[in-house]
């Protein structure tokens, strides 16, 4: 069982490294990929249905910094969410990509990124996370680059900055733990820093760096630039990448470093978990209110993105398990709500050009599935009961409820503003698509219409997945909750 | 007396005879003998290396049998017999890499001649390791000197011509005020061998005397090796010097001439004055901001530049900053860090620049980075070493880069909060320079130009520049990996010199 | 005051040292002229060569060639700086060479000694 | 007999999927379609409340989440009105709206919204109510906006925000009662844990008034009024005469919910809260009266008018007392009809003359004296004259306020009360008597009869009669709602 976790690793790196190789076809390419991601995902699935396998040592750096492989409960969880969403978002890069150049190139990297980013998932410690992470910036910058102009550029140069300062400001703090905590920096639940060990000032430092560091790519809030300014690569890599793979990956990161290496015990009641949650709590409110009053689509989205991110830190910084819990439904539910909406909007722009809510007048009529999708995936996020985002929101404010304090009422507060705003940043489109005023002019509508069968499916299988996590997921949250305690 | 212990003598002597022969054979004779010698000197430094980690001690080597406080003597130790392995390895693999352009760059006629001056290159190199007094340090730091100048100037062209000129003028004002050094400590000791100064220094040291003119000394020795080794304010000569010789003379001059420099200033840290003085003089607050100063400063520059090799220059001048800030945190640590650094930028700039080289085969002979756009497609082996280095260059971990950056932040972490933060933002901020100009180049090599120039060209691979790359490859991974053996040694070696 | 000057005067090699180190490391520093450089060097490294010649002579004890009876370490100079002294002035010798080759060839082609204009001029040739 | 409970929520989701499923173009099998399924849905409501009973945990969604119908006194009072209501106004909305665009998408979400309403109605715990809420809003929302005209879409932005600020703060008071209390399932008297709440009281009222506040902005209680005015009178009539009539009273439920079955009446009386709700109740009786008095628009007045009648049942349950409480109860059944038959009316008459202005009504008695009859009769009613159904629920009100024995309040609410009764007379009746007595100037004999069909006659007839009949015996209604108000207060 353990060298199915380096199978899944290796498999979509080195199969998407090769393909170029190979000179395909448009149809043999898309076959070739569907099969990598999918046996990967396959190879996820048996993982998952396994269970915790022990721990898989491939290379030693050092003596003590060794780059290996586990799977324990939160690394499944993500792991998890990597495996379901990318068959989806490869069968709809398909049909995306058609009228784009360069195809070898980026279902190369796209491919590749699965591979690095199921290796975060499994990393058994800090120093293999942190080598994956770097992979991830690497392996996903062409992919944002990937039209070469101007503007792709630019943001590729954007986002290359930000996440690699971020790497490196987290390797600080990865090296405070290795010096003050162990040196082979693995993953323990509740962390491997003695509670009451020397040089406090510089623990917590660290760990803000840490957090920081990784949270580039969560973007929190001074370090959220770079996810806007990304909405110029292809709509899969926005969605896949940049709503569920690299983002969560930073979140993840965080995750890994607050509950499985500095620890609560360590950290909670500290100034650098008011900090941390002060940054999380004022990203929740400012990413919202900078949705709202985006009109670019994509964009929205993605500042939408920053602010449902700052939901899990929040979720993190409590450092309770329950917290958690509420985290890891979130970081879940979050991945599917998100990656529909951008679909949708990749799906708008595919088919009629269009790319700002003002503009998307009338449409709701000429596309009804995927405006169909943007409904529930909307209403979803906006936290309406039955839909997974309630459940999510719920988890982290009962949390923050139970940890009591000033700064997690507040950031209940802001998660109730958030869900507020969320509701104006994401009704207005479907006001606008389904009830358009009065007399607006139509033309140009009549030759839109839904995307083809290879979109269409993700749209399905994604709202069924909503509705199936929204009344369904009392199992899973209570598997989440034994995990968010380190039971698994 | 063991025959091995022969060796680093042998390695001194046989290289200077080694250049006086190039200088009458003809170009492929000389190559021929050359690159044998570095190869065997390759091997014999690592008899060495292995006959110092088997007896775990450092032994003197008297030369002409004079005994002290008269004599010129050698000291060999663990960290000596590795610097030797990795140096004439490197010099071997630079030279080959760049063989090419060797033969194309130099008058006809003259390429014998710039093998000599390799030969007396690596000579001085070893002679700068091993040496245990500053007699020799002196003499060798001259020919080290001259040769580099050579190496520069023997791809003719006028700007080679403008950039030697500078480069030795610079290079003369360090070597007079490290011999200015030498000379006004030798008034006050008496002394020149390193362990009778040490002595006597120490005494001085304890006794309160002379502690200025101890302090102008030390300046001396740091300002002027500073100097030569391109430290920041001192690096404005570097990128003219190595953005304009051919690939192997940069490579050669990057990767190894300013570590020599820098390892005769350790020996003179460790072995003369010793940590406690140093750190008293606060010499290594200066070092280290100086070296922090290069870190940023010459990643900026390096982020302006538009011209492959000039930029790799300018890189380097980052690089030594870091080695000088590993010297400047004045620790155990610190010291293993710098002396890491050394090696594993021994082993990825050199790469860079033969990469360069490379790109410039199959983009007409252009080097600004608009010019080698997409030429990691036409040499695909040499994209993949730019890339490799340039993940090193990053610091990701399985890359040597990493090492480096490991063990410098270990250093860092034991000093006081003042130095842990200056070291910490330094490297934080110079590894994100870093990427942000070696990843768009990676980038670019690997990006189809628009206008479709130099479609259809291929690299060509001579059997030297694959195996140089594929080595240096290997090299840089495999120290990425097996960096725990490679830090183990450097701590012994440190440990012998007194620690 | 009186003592200072006495202790210049008592020790007037090294005065002389010094005194010719500055001129020349201010020629090799601020001239622009490269023979001016070459000279200022030259100044520089004969400063140095005399400091050391001086210091390195101890009243009243053997050349280190003179070999019999004395052969206790104790009663010889130290040959080291001498022979330093030596290899300097070999290696400025050289290097002095080395320099003027070199100065040659830049005025042969950019018809100027001075380096600042050299450098000009090979940039915009670059250019 | 829980599954019965499931009845009246799905039935409408099922027509309206069938509607969805298999449009139905011709109008006449529309209307019987629609017809017969209100009806049903009548008949399916009053089957429930007089059959189910207990409680039907449906969905477990996460621990202490599930999805949980239940029934009681007011749960059935509050899903027949909801149904009754719901089918008049189907009705009417058969002739009314008989050559209107979209009217597919129209009827479809009329069926989902009362399916909402219904989940709302028979929510037996705080997960089901907030669900109800959000469902109610997004259903109703497509209602509001229908007509899709520039001042219809910014009243339906208006009523989506403001509904789902709204929504947010009762989630607030979702949150707390999970984290202080006993479990979020209703019950008489609240499910707050002193042992929890001690230490936390503050934050604990600040929450629970958060919430009165936030479910209020339905019932459109200052400062969250504003959304009243702008959406209601931009619907079809029948669509205002439900937003005004029955949604509203959504909100009053989730209030009554929140208030009495969740954080307690006991834990509420005498706090902060109990004041500051009082005196927000009190300004916008008072605020809705006025505005509606200087409104000229017809409709916008009516909806004016909801805010300030509304105010009056939320003004009873601040009062936390048992008649007081009644006589909210009897004011919602009672402004329900009366606000429904006031907008079919206003409907029919801008339908039939094309004024929106009420200074334009001049004589329009003479042409729809049967409507403009039943108006008069409505507006009578809710002025408050006896004995008609507004004077009984009013009584009662002023009588708990009274017998509260809060300060100040207690006497100023029965006042306030007083003035607003004469502010409605004031924007009702000018209206009737410029209606049947144009004066001379007007010459009304050549009008045309404009009378509208039996599908706009017959609800408001029915309406009139309720009317009446709420006014006449009051007496079984005010009993069931003092039961209900026996357990809580």
């Amino acid at each position: 069982m353990r060298f199915l976790m380096l199978f899944a690793v290796l498999l979509p790196l080195v199969s998407g490294a090769v393909l170029p190789l190979f000179r395909f076809r448009r149809r043999q390419r898309e076959r070739y990929v569907f099969a990598a991601v999918c046996a990967a995902s396959l190879a996820v699935l048996a993982l998952l249905l396994h269970g915790p396998a022990g721990t898989l040592r491939l290379f030693p750096l050092t003596s003590t910094l060794i780059v290996a492989l586990r799977l324990d409960g939160a690394g499944a969880v993500f792991a998890g969410l990597v495996a379901f969403l990318w068959p989806l978002a490869s069968l709809y890069a398909f049909e995306y990509i058609k009228h784009e150049s360069g195809d070898d190139r980026f279902f190369a990297f796209y491919t590749m990124s699965y591979g690095v980013t199921l290796g975060i998932a499994m990393s058994d410690n800090l120093l293999t996370l942190y080598l994956f992470y770097e992979l991830l910036t690497l392996v996903t910058l062409p992919l944002v680059m990937h039209s070469r102009d101007v503007r792709s550029v630019r943001a590729g140069m954007k986002y290359l900055c930000y996440s690699i300062a971020g790497a490196a400001c987290a390797f600080l703090g990865l090296m405070v733990l290795y010096t003050l905590g162990d040196p082979t920096l693995r993953f323990v639940y509740g962390g491997f820093l003695p509670a009451d060990g020397p040089r406090r000032t510089l623990v917590l430092v660290g760990y803000l760096l840490c957090f920081f560091g990784f949270g580039v790519k969560a973007a929190v809030f001074p370090f959220h630039g770079w996810l806007p300014a990304a909405g110029v690569a292809p709509t899969p890599v926005t969605a896949l990448l940049h709503a569920v793979a690299v983002v969560k990956a930073g979140v993840f990161a965080v995750l890994r470093v607050t509950f499985y290496c500095f620890g609560p015990a360590v950290l909670a009641g500290t100034w650098a978990q008011h900090t941390a949650m002060g940054f999380a709590v004022f990203t929740i409110v400012f990413g919202s209110a900078m949705a709202l009053r985006e009109p670019h689509l994509k964009r929205r989205l993605a500042y939408s993105t920053v602010s449902n991110l700052s939901y899990i830190l929040f979720g993190i910084t409590l450092m309770t398990p329950a917290g958690l819990a509420g985290a890891l439904a979130h970081m879940l539910f979050h991945g599917v709500m998100k990656i529909t909406l951008f679909f949708c909007a990749g799906a708008i722009m595919y088919k009629t050009q269009r790319q700002y809510v003002p503009e998307l007048t009338g449409l709701g009529r000429y596309m009804p599935v995927t405006f169909a999708a943007f409904a529930v995936g909307g209403a979803a996020l906006a936290g309406t009961p039955l839909l997974p985002g309630f459940l999510s929101k719920w988890g982290l404010a009962a949390a923050a409820m139970d940890a009591g304090g000033t700064l997690p009422l507040l950031g209940v507060a802001a998660l109730l503003v958030s869900a507020f705003l969320t509701a104006g940043y994401l009704y207005a489109p479907l006001v606008e698509a389904f009830f358009p005023p009065k007399g607006a002019g139509e033309h140009g509508l009549a030759q839109a219409h839904d995307p083809g069968l290879l979109m269409k499916v993700p749209f399905f299988v994604l709202m069924a997945a909503m509705l199936a996590l929204g009344v369904g997921s009392r199992g899973l949250l209570a598997l989440l909750a034994r995990i968010a305690a380190g039971r698994w | 007396m063991a025959l091995v212990q022969n060796f680093p003598f042998i390695t001194i002597v046989f290289s200077l005879t080694c250049g006086v022969l190039c200088a009458v054979l003809p170009g492929r004779g000389a190559k021929r003998l050359c690159l044998g010698w570095l190869a065997l000197t390759t091997a014999m430094s690592g008899a060495v290396l292995r006959f110092t980690l088997t007896t775990d001690g450092s032994f003197l080597y008297r030369m002409g049998k004079w005994g002290a406080p008269f004599g010129n003597e050698l000291r060999v130790g663990v960290l000596e017999a590795l610097m030797a392995t990795a140096f004439s390895g490197v010099m071997l693999l630079s030279l080959l890499g760049g063989m090419r352009h060797i033969f194309a760059d130099c008058e006809p006629g003259k390429v014998n001649l710039y093998f000599t001056m390799c030969a007396l290159l690596m000579s001085s190199l070893f002679a700068l390791i091993y040496t245990n007094d500053l007699f020799t340090a002196y003499v060798f730091v001259e020919i080290n000197t001259i040769a580099s100048c050579a190496l520069v100037m023997l791809r003719s062209s006028d700007r080679t011509l403008v950039a030697t000129t500078r480069y030795l003028i610079m290079s003369l004002l360090g070597s007079g005020l490290f011999l200015l050094g030498i000379v006004t400590l030798y008034g006050i000791t008496g002394e020149l061998l390193l362990e009778s100064i040490a002595e006597k220094v120490q005494a001085l040291f304890a006794a309160g005397q002379y502690s200025l003119p101890l302090t102008v000394i030390i300046g001396f020795f740091s300002v002027g090796l500073a100097v030569k080794s391109a430290l920041f304010p001192f690096h404005s000569w570097l990128p003219d010097a190595h953005g304009s010789a051919t690939p192997s003379s940069s490579a050669i001059l990057s990767g190894l001439v300013l570590k020599g420099y820098i390892i005769v200033l350790i020996k003179i840290f460790y072995r003369v004055f010793g940590l406690e003085i140093i750190v008293s003089e606060q010499v290594s607050r200066f070092l280290l901001l100086f070296g922090v100063l290069a870190m940023l400063v010459g990643s900026v520059n390096a982020l302006r530049e538009r011209d492959l090799k000039r930029l790799l220059a300018y890189s380097s001048v980052a690089q030594v900053g870091y080695i000088y800030v590993g010297i400047g945190l004045h620790s155990e640590l610190g010291m293993v860090a710098a002396c890491v650094q050394i090696l594993a930028h021994a082993l990825t700039k050199p790469m860079l620049f033969i990469c360069a080289g490379g790109f410039m085969d199959v983009s007409g002979g252009h080097k600004d980075l608009a010019a080698i756009t997409g030429a990691g497609l036409r040499d695909p082996l040499g994209g993949a070493a730019f890339s490799v280095g340039a993940l090193s260059m990053m610091g990701i971990p399985f890359f040597a880069g990493f090492v480096t950056k490991l063990e410098l932040a270990r250093g860092a972490l034991e000093a006081g909060p003042v130095t842990l933060g200056i070291t910490f933002a330094a490297l934080a901020v110079s590894t994100l320079l870093n990427a942000l100009y070696y990843i768009p180049i990676v980038f670019n090599l690997y990006t189809r130009p628009r206008d479709g120039a130099w479609a259809g060209v291929r690299q060509r691979y001579h059997w030297e520049y694959a195996a140089a790359l594929a080595a240096f490859i290997a090299l840089n991974l495999g120290f990425g990996m097996g960096s725990d053996w490679v830090v183990g040694a450097i701590r012994r070696g440190l440990a012998l010199f007194g620690m | 005051m009186p003592g200072l000057v006495q202790h210049l005067f008592t020790n007037y090699y090294e005065t002389a040292a010094v005194v010719l180190f500055g001129i020349g490391f201010t020629t090799l520093l601020m001239h622009r002229n490269l023979l001016k450089k070459i000279i200022g060097f030259n100044f520089m490294d004969s400063a140095i060569y005399l400091y050391l010649a001086s210091k390195g002579y101890i009243a009243g004890r053997l050349a280190p060639i003179v070999s019999g009876e004395n052969a206790d370490p104790a009663r010889y100079i130290n040959p080291i700086p001498t022979g330093l002294v030596l290899t300097g002035i070999v290696v400025s010798v050289s290097v002095t060479a080395f320099l003027l080759a070199l100065t040659c060839r830049l005025y042969d082609r950019f018809h100027t000694l001075d380096i600042d204009e050299i450098t000009r001029l090979a940039r915009k040739e670059q250019v | 007999m829980g599954f019965l409970l499931l009845l009246p929520i799905l039935f409408p989701l099922a027509a309206a999927l069938a509607l969805c499923l298999r449009p139905l173009r011709a109008q006449r099998r529309r209307r019987a379609f629609t017809v017969a399924a209100l009806a049903l849905e009548l008949g399916l409501t009053a089957l429930c409340a007089a059959l189910a009973g207990g409680t039907l945990p449906l969905l477990p969604l996460a621990e202490g989440l599930c999805v949980t119908f239940g029934i009681d006194g007011l749960g059935r009072i509050f899903s027949l009105l909801v149904a009754f209501m719901w089918l008049l106004s189907g009705v009417f909305t058969q002739e009314y709206m008989a050559d209107r665009e979209h009217l597919g998408r129209y009827h479809v979400f009329l069926f989902l919204t009362e399916g909402a309403l219904m989940c709302l109605c028979l929510a037996a715990n705080y997960l089901t109510l907030y669900l109800g809420f959000e469902l109610m809003t997004l259903c109703s929302l497509p209602l509001a906006l229908h007509t899709q005209t520039g001042p219809a879409r910014r009243g339906g932005y208006k009523y989506l925000f403001y509904s789902v600020f709204g929504a947010c703060l009762g989630l607030l008071g979702f949150y707390t009662v999970h984290t202080y209390g006993r479990g979020t399932a209703f019950a008489p008297g609240g499910v707050l844990d002193p042992a929890k709440v001690a230490g936390h009281e503050g934050f604990v009222a600040a929450a629970a008034f958060l919430a009165v506040v936030g479910f209020g902005a339905k019932a459109g209680l200052f400062p969250l009024h504003a959304w009243l005015p702008a959406a209601h009178p931009e619907a079809p009539a029948g669509a205002s005469a439900l937003l005004s009539g029955v949604i509203t009273k959504g909100g009053v439920l989730c209030v009554i919910r929140v208030v009495y079955y969740q954080f307690g009446a006991a834990f509420l009386r005498g706090t902060w809260v109990q004041y500051a709700w009082l005196a927000l109740a009190l300004v916008t009786v008072l605020l809705g009266s006025m505005l509606a008095y200087q409104e000229k628009l017809f409709k916008k007045r009516l909806a004016y008018s909801t805010v300030s009648q509304a105010a009056y049942i939320l003004f009873g349950l601040a009062l936390l007392q048992p008649t007081a409480f009644a006589g909210a109860i009897l004011h919602v059944v009672v402004h329900s009809a009366i606000k429904d038959g006031l907008f079919f009316t206003a409907g029919a008459v801008i339908e039939k003359t094309g004024q929106t202005d009420v200074r334009a009504l001049r004589g329009v008695g003479r042409a729809m004296p049967f409507t403009m009859g039943c108006y008069t009769v409505l507006s009578l009613g809710l002025i408050g004259i006896p004995p008609l159904g507004g004077f009984a629920s009013k009584w009662l009100l002023a009588e708990g306020s009274l017998a509260s024995g809060i300060p100040v309040f207690g006497w100023l609410g029965p006042a306030v009360l007083l003035v607003s009764a004469l502010l409605t007379a004031g924007y009702l009746f000018p209206i009737t008597v410029s209606a049947f007595l144009p004066g001379a100037d007007l010459d009304g004999t050549s009008a045309p009869p404009l009378e509208p069909g039996p599908w706009i006659t017959l609800p408001l007839a029915v309406l009139t009669a309720l009317t009446v009949l709420t006014g006449l015996f009051p007496g079984p209604l005010a009993d069931a709602a003092a039961a209900i108000a026996a357990a809580l207060c």
